[in-house]
């Protein structure tokens, strides 16, 4: 997308509700709060990668993340009926060393920012195209990604195996949770 | 014969290991058999005496070396052996010892008749006479050290021979630690020797002496031979050095070695192992006070008295502890009611005198040399005697007290008489008695060489010597007995032990005659020296000073405690008394400065230093370590949150350092 | 020949090995193994002598090189350019019989072990192996190897069969060793860099710069990382907790062998291989060697236990080895020569009467004891002949090392005042070991009779054995020391050649 | 609208992340705040991916956060399982008190 005024103000408007939700969902005291903040947050984030020129990945983000994982969480949060409701407070120190160490993380990817040499867009580039992605992952030559992406799968597939067994000990029932997951991911 | 010398050093260790390993539960056999040894071996030292006495080369290098050991070698020029050196003073010292040590054995029968462990007791007292004869012997420095530690050894072994007595295991250590104490100086001093004059050998660091103190007076050149040059060499070397602390390498090494003798002749300050050595056997102090042991200071320094008279100082320092050591020991023992303290500290002051005597002579006046050996001679047999009818008395009465004693002229009368002659000996009793001559001798030739301070002592503690000696024997023999009478129906004189007490009566009167007849004691040890002058005697007042001052040192004591009856009931509480009789705290002064200063504050400190710096600083490490592996492990606490702060922080630094910037 | 030589550690690990399928109730089994196994070892050690005497194997006067008796080098580690070098010479023969006599002591003084006797025993003997092959190796490698093998032992024998604090102090020991052992490791690192070979012969002839510059911390180093396994000031105080906790057998071969491989590292791998270091760093350790002299036996005067007075008074006397090397003199490394063999002689047999005392009064504590000649005279009398050798006197094996040593403290110039000033310090320390062993022995076998002490039994045979073979050698050694001198001087010609290089 | 700007938007909102988790006690939250870190992951590809020079490979940008998103539902999915089942086993949700790893 061309750099105009028009994608400025957009790219500062997804940066604010992008970061407005997400410290909405690292500070509000309730659980299902926190969890549709994320959701707001993400939701900002696709909007950003949108203006980027990256519409799979946003469909993507859209999808799986907001449709699968955060959806997934608040399902937690609801079996488990102590989570949302009742809020624990950390200590000072914990909130102290928090900011402590985000600051130091913050400053220290901020003094890196400036060294990035390249900040002009190409302009010869062309938005990736679902095919194009498709055939890179599917291709099995130096510059593909099909050793990754069969990995992946495999992960994938361990992890669902995996989740179910933990989950299936208490209650025949927790299954569904795994099925979800698995059909969430995929 | 002069050949087959070594057999008299074999003959008591024969005795000493057959002793001991076979004879030690049968203790008439092995006094038998120590007699035996011993007699053989006096019978071989007065057939060499006899021998040399006739020969016509009585000088130097006639007798000189006759055979000899390798031992080991230190390096390549110093090698250490074992020989024997046989001159004058060494052959006379040889039957003095043997004479001696056959009479107190043949004594030690009836002494230890009734002892368990007598049996033990012949053995060691030989091995005590070998380690002695080695001494004597010995051409070189460094064997004269080890027979010097074997006499150590010996003399433990004896003081503390009644090992179940707490006393006299404490007094055996008191012996061996003094004796060492001085005994590391010595060693230093030889090594000294050793090292930087280059030689061990007597002759040669004799020889070099000699030559080197003759090149500075008048008469130059002689032909030396051997390590004589080297020493010789090396004093040329050390001449007008200043040395260390203002004295020079050859003061230091004779300073050095003389405190060996200083220590093992119990001169004063190191005298304090010496009465209490009397807690031992009688026959052990007897032969320790009379031929061993405390004479070995006196003979070493005599034996190497050539080089003593070259370095500066070394003969001062001696004539001046001879002289000290006289006269305090003399004042102790106006006061001591043991009656084997008395005599120690008699032994002392006669110490005293042999030591101030060579102090005296130098290499042009040799007459105070001559007069010590001399009195080295004559006081070994009248004070053997003393002690062994000391012996008897104890044996006797069962008591060392002469508070305790008196009036056992009727008693023991063998003893008596002996013990008068003695007496009559060491308090100087003119003209017919052996100690008058030698002690004359001391004087005299002290005055004639311009030491008058000395020469005076030694007239004042000739009458201290007198007195005490009378008041010994007046409150042993005269008066009435005071003790207990059970013990004095019972006393009677054993014959083992009256018999060598009368044979050594003899040597007590006539061992004063060679003096008249001249001798050769000291062109023997210096070779190729003048002749000896005798004393002249334009200081002819000296004799009837020294009778008046026995006869009256007897006289007084006949008055105070010969005349009438003594009581012992109130001690005297002047200070000056309780000083003396104290011994001048001599004795508490050691036991601070080794209680007090040494354990106290010197080894307790460095224990604790170990305990608590040392192996704290290697304990403290390792609790270091486990602090740090403490905190460590604090931080790995299950707690989620630390352990991701951490691994931040770890991405951080990975960043920071990683060359991101 | 090098076989057999080899066999002198390759026969105690066979003898390990074989141990360990004897059933653990056939006690008889295994003590017959265990002294026949030492016998083996003592006849093969008296044997390589027998041929090393009958051999010309003296090192040429001048000489800068060993020569080596029945060498055998195989290459081992290639990668690194190591060599497994076996070899002799006659400081190396000494030690070794020293070695194998007080091991054949110890094998019978732990006669009466029963509990867990078989573990005990092939303990013993890896020990020995690793002993014997730290005596015949010329490639520091190798030595640094065996050194190593002997700590486990150590470690194991007196954590298990000890008695005290005996976890505790079998801890310390070996860290502090192993730490002597990362000292040692650094210094051979040096070597290998400057020199890019282990081989203790080659390094010695190696007169580059590069060594010459790096001796200056390779040789503190490897000194005092064998130091402190011969236990130089402020390093020693593993030495008397380990000592008193160890079993007897092993007190004594730990005091009078196991430390003297400190010294003969110190000699052989420091002085040998980087004289410039030596030159350099000397003073600093004639420091510390005097300081253990005379501080070690100030602290035995206050020591009441027999085992801690015997711990420092070892640490005293091996202070005066460090001391003789410390003057860099041919007369001062003969005496620290002597005197490593004289002390393993006199301190394992004080350790094995303190074995055979403890035995009988149940007690160390010697305010505790008293008057023993009335009851046990043999053993009396070992211990108060014991006392004379510790003290010192002529006739005993340390007279002679002793003397040695002192001379060279006052050898050649006296301008050196701190040698002068250590040595006298070193010669006092004779009057306080006086103190200290007058003191032991009278409160120990003289004075009266302990309550207890009535139904005390003297030795027994087993007993009297190993303390006659023990105090034979030190009289024999200080009677006739000849050959003894001969062959350490002899073995000593390169190293004194490499000094003055 | 620029490489900088993307990067600083990724930086804060990574340091949220590393804030909530921080200051979370509840393991869930705690999960939310590390999804908040992969998001700006996620930011920072797409924004090299479309700054990316001439010549570059831009499919990457597209490739890789598939990959994340794969492994974070996979990580999600056992995560969520293993909270469940403890939370049903112990009745527990508080990071705090689950200190089993020390030992």
């Amino acid at each position: 997308m061309e750099a105009t005024l028009t994608t400025d103000i957009l790219f500062y408007l997804f940066s604010a509700a992008i970061l407005g939700c997400g410290l909405m969902a690292v500070t509000v005291k309730n659980l299902l709060h926190s969890a549709i903040a994320l959701m707001g947050c993400l939701f900002g984030t696709a909007g950003l990668f949108l203006l980027l020129d990256h519409e799979f990945v946003a469909l993507m983000q859209i999808l799986v993340y907001i449709g699968g994982v955060v959806i997934f969480i608040i399902y937690a949060v609801l079996l488990t009926t102590h989570l949302g409701t009742r809020y624990l407070p950390a200590s000072t120190l914990k909130y102290i060393s928090g900011v402590t160490l985000a600051a130091i993380v913050l400053g220290l990817v901020l003094h890196i920012d400036p060294q990035a040499t390249h900040t002009a867009v190409n302009p010869d580039r062309t938005a990736t195209t679902i095919d194009a992605i498709g055939y890179r992952l599917l291709d099995g030559s130096t510059n593909g990604f099909l050793i990754p992406f069969e990995v992946i799968s495999v992960l994938l597939l361990s992890a669902m195996i995996g989740a179910a067994t933990i989950a299936k000990h208490q209650k025949p029932g927790a299954t569904n949770d795994e099925d979800e997951t698995g059909g969430s991911a995929s | 014969m002069i050949e087959s010398s070594w057999m008299i050093l074999l003959l008591p260790f024969i005795s000493f290991i057959g002793g001991i390993l076979f004879l030690h539960k049968q203790p008439k056999l092995a006094a038998g058999f120590s007699i035996l040894c011993n007699g053989a071996a006096m019978v071989m030292a007065l057939i060499l005496a006899v021998g040399f006495l006739s020969s016509d080369d009585t000088g130097y290098h006639a007798l000189a070396h006759t055979w000899s050991y390798d031992w080991f070698a230190i390096t390549d020029t110093l090698t250490v052996s074992i020989g024997a050196l046989l001159d004058p003073i060494s052959i006379m010292m040889l039957v003095v010892i043997t004479v001696i040590s056959t009479l107190v054995h043949t004594y030690s029968i009836g002494y230890m008749e009734n002892d368990a462990s007598a049996g033990r007791f012949f053995p060691l007292l030989s091995f005590f006479v070998f380690s002695m004869l080695g001494l004597v012997i010995a051409p070189t420095l460094v064997q004269m050290f080890v027979f010097w530690e074997l006499v150590g050894v010996s003399s433990y072994m004896l003081i503390g021979f009644w090992y179940h007595k707490p006393s006299a295991v404490a007094a055996s250590k008191k012996a061996f630690i003094i004796t060492r104490f001085a005994d590391a100086f010595f060693l230093t001093g030889i090594i000294l020797m050793a090292t930087q004059f280059g030689s061990i050998g007597f002759d040669a660091i004799n020889q070099g002496a000699t030559a080197f103190s003759s090149m500075n007076t008048a008469n130059p050149s002689f032909s030396l031979e051997g390590g004589a040059v080297q020493v010789f060499t090396a004093l040329a070397a050390q001449e007008g050095s200043a040395g260390f602390l203002g004295l020079n390498l050859l003061s230091w090494a004779t300073i050095l070695i003389f405190i060996g003798g200083w220590g093992k002749s119990a001169m004063f300050p190191l005298h304090v192992w010496l009465p209490d050595a009397m807690e031992g056997p009688t026959p052990v102090s007897s032969i320790i006070h009379s031929a061993t042991m405390v004479v070995a200071g006196i003979y070493l320094t005599a034996r190497l008295f050539p080089v003593f008279a070259v370095a500066e100082y070394t003969l001062s320092v001696v004539e001046f502890t001879g002289a000290i050591t006289a006269l305090f020991a003399a004042i102790i023992a106006c006061t001591q009611r043991d009656i084997k303290r008395i005599l120690a500290f008699s032994t002392l002051s006669q110490l005293g005198y042999m030591m101030f005597s060579l102090g005296v002579a130098d290499m042009e006046h040799t007459a105070g040399f001559t007069a010590s050996m001399f009195h080295v001679f004559t006081h070994a047999f009248f004070k053997c005697l003393l002690f062994l009818s000391a012996g008897l008395i104890i044996h006797s009465v069962h008591s060392n007290d002469i508070a305790l004693m008196g009036g056992l002229r009727k008693k023991l009368k063998g003893t008596y008489f002996v013990t008068l002659l003695a007496v009559c000996a060491i308090a100087g009793v003119p003209f017919l008695f052996s100690g008058f001559w030698s002690k004359e001798e001391i004087i005299m030739a002290a005055w004639s060489n311009g030491h008058q301070c000395s020469a005076i002592i030694g007239l004042l503690v000739g009458g201290l010597t007198a007195f005490y000696m009378g008041r010994y024997f007046f409150l042993i023999f005269h008066g009435e007995y005071r003790g207990d009478a059970h013990h004095l129906e019972h006393a009677h004189e054993n014959k083992f032990m009256l018999f060598p007490m009368v044979l050594l009566a003899i040597p007590t009167i006539i061992a004063g005659y060679p003096m008249l007849t001249g001798h050769t004691f000291f062109n023997t040890v210096i070779p190729q020296a003048t002749l000896p002058t005798h004393p002249d005697h334009s200081a002819s007042w000296i004799m009837p000073v020294a009778i008046a001052m026995a006869i009256g040192g007897l006289l007084v004591a006949w008055l105070k405690y010969g005349r009438r009856a003594v009581s012992f009931d109130t001690p005297s509480t002047n200070i000056v008394y309780r000083c003396i009789s104290n011994k001048f705290y001599i004795d508490e002064c050691y036991i601070f400065v080794t209680k007090k200063i040494i354990f106290r504050c010197v080894a307790a400190p460095m224990k604790l230093c170990d305990d608590y710096i040392v192996d704290g600083i290697i304990h403290s490490s390792a609790a270091i370590m486990r602090g740090c592996a403490a905190v460590i492990r604090h931080w790995q606490n299950g707690q989620t949150h630390v352990y991701l702060g951490l691994m931040i922080i770890g991405l951080a630094l990975l960043a920071w350092f990683g060359g991101a910037l | 020949m090098p076989f057999l030589l080899n066999c002198t550690w390759i026969l105690p690990t066979l003898i390990a090995l074989s141990l360990m399928f004897v059933p653990k109730q056939k006690v008889g089994v295994i003590r017959g193994m265990s002294v026949a196994g030492v016998l083996g070892i003592l006849a093969l050690v008296v044997s390589l002598i027998i041929a090393f005497l009958a051999g010309d194997y003296a090192s040429p006067v001048g000489s800068a090189e060993t020569t080596l008796a029945f060498s055998y080098r195989t290459p081992w580690f290639e990668a690194i350019g190591n060599q497994f070098y076996t070899g002799v010479d006659g400081f190396s023969l000494l030690m070794m019989l020293m070695a194998s006599i007080i091991a054949l002591c110890g094998v019978l003084v732990s006669w009466t072990i029963t509990d867990r006797c078989k573990e005990f025993f092939i303990l013993l003997f890896i020990l020995l192996a690793g002993t014997f092959g730290c005596f015949i190796s010329f490639d520091l490698l190798t030595f640094f190897l065996f050194n190593e093998i002997t700590l486990i032992p150590t470690y194991l024998l007196i954590a298990i069969f000890g008695s005290g604090k005996k976890e505790f102090a079998a801890m310390k020991l070996n860290l502090m060793l192993f730490g002597g052992s990362a000292l040692i490791i650094l210094g051979m690192a040096g070597t290998y860099s400057a020199t890019g070979s282990f081989d203790m012969i080659a390094i010695a002839n190696n007169q580059s710069e590069t060594l010459g510059s790096i001796a200056m911390w390779a040789f503190p180093a490897l000194f005092m990382g064998f130091g402190i396994l011969g236990s130089v000031f402020p390093f020693h105080t593993w030495s008397p907790v380990g000592h008193a906790s160890a079993p007897t057998a092993i007190s004594m071969f730990l005091a009078g062998v196991h430390m003297k491989l400190g010294g003969y590292g110190c000699l052989r791998a420091a002085i040998y291989l980087m004289p410039e270091g030596a030159q350099e760093w000397m003073p600093l350790f004639m420091v510390l060697a005097t300081i253990s002299v005379v501080y070690g036996a100030f602290i035995a005067i206050r020591q009441r236990d027999l085992k801690y007075i015997n711990a420092y008074a070892s640490i005293s006397h091996v202070g005066l080895v460090t001391f003789g090397f410390a003057t860099l003199t041919a007369v001062g490394l003969k005496g620290g020569v002597l005197q490593m063999i004289s002390h393993g002689f006199v301190t394992a047999v004080v350790f094995a009467l303190i074995g055979c005392i403890y035995g009988r009064t149940h007690t160390r504590n010697i305010d505790e004891m008293g008057g023993l000649m009335k009851k046990i005279p043999f053993l009396s009398v070992c211990f108060v002949l014991a006392g004379f050798a510790v003290v010192g006197m002529p006739g005993t094996s340390s007279f002679v090392a002793e003397l040695t040593i002192f001379i060279a403290g006052f050898s050649g110039s006296l301008d050196d005042t701190l040698r002068l000033v250590c040595g006298a310090l070193c010669i006092s320390s004779i009057v306080i070991t006086a103190v200290y062993v007058l003191r032991t022995v009278n409160s120990v076998v003289h004075g009266p009779l302990v309550d207890n002490g009535h139904e005390f039994t003297d030795a027994r045979f087993i007993e009297k054995v190993p303390l006659i073979i023990l105090l034979t050698c030190i009289f024999a050694m200080g009677l006739f020391p000849g050959w003894i001198i001969e062959l350490a001087e002899q073995s000593l010609t390169p190293v004194v050649t490499n000094l003055g290089r | 609208m620029n490489l900088t700007a993307c990067l600083s938007l990724s930086a804060i909102l990574f340091s949220f992340g590393i804030f909530g988790l921080m200051t979370r006690r509840k393991i869930i939250a705690m999960l939310l705040a590390i999804e908040l870190m992969l998001n700006a992951a996620l930011i920072n590809c797409v924004a090299f991916a479309y700054y990316a020079p001439a010549g570059a490979d831009t499919d990457v940008g597209s490739i890789l956060p598939i990959f994340i998103v794969a492994i974070t539902s996979a990580e999600m999915a056992v995560a969520l399982a293993v909270i469940v089942a403890m939370y049903r086993k112990r009745k527990v949700i508080d990071i705090e008190r689950l200190e089993d790893l020390h030992d």
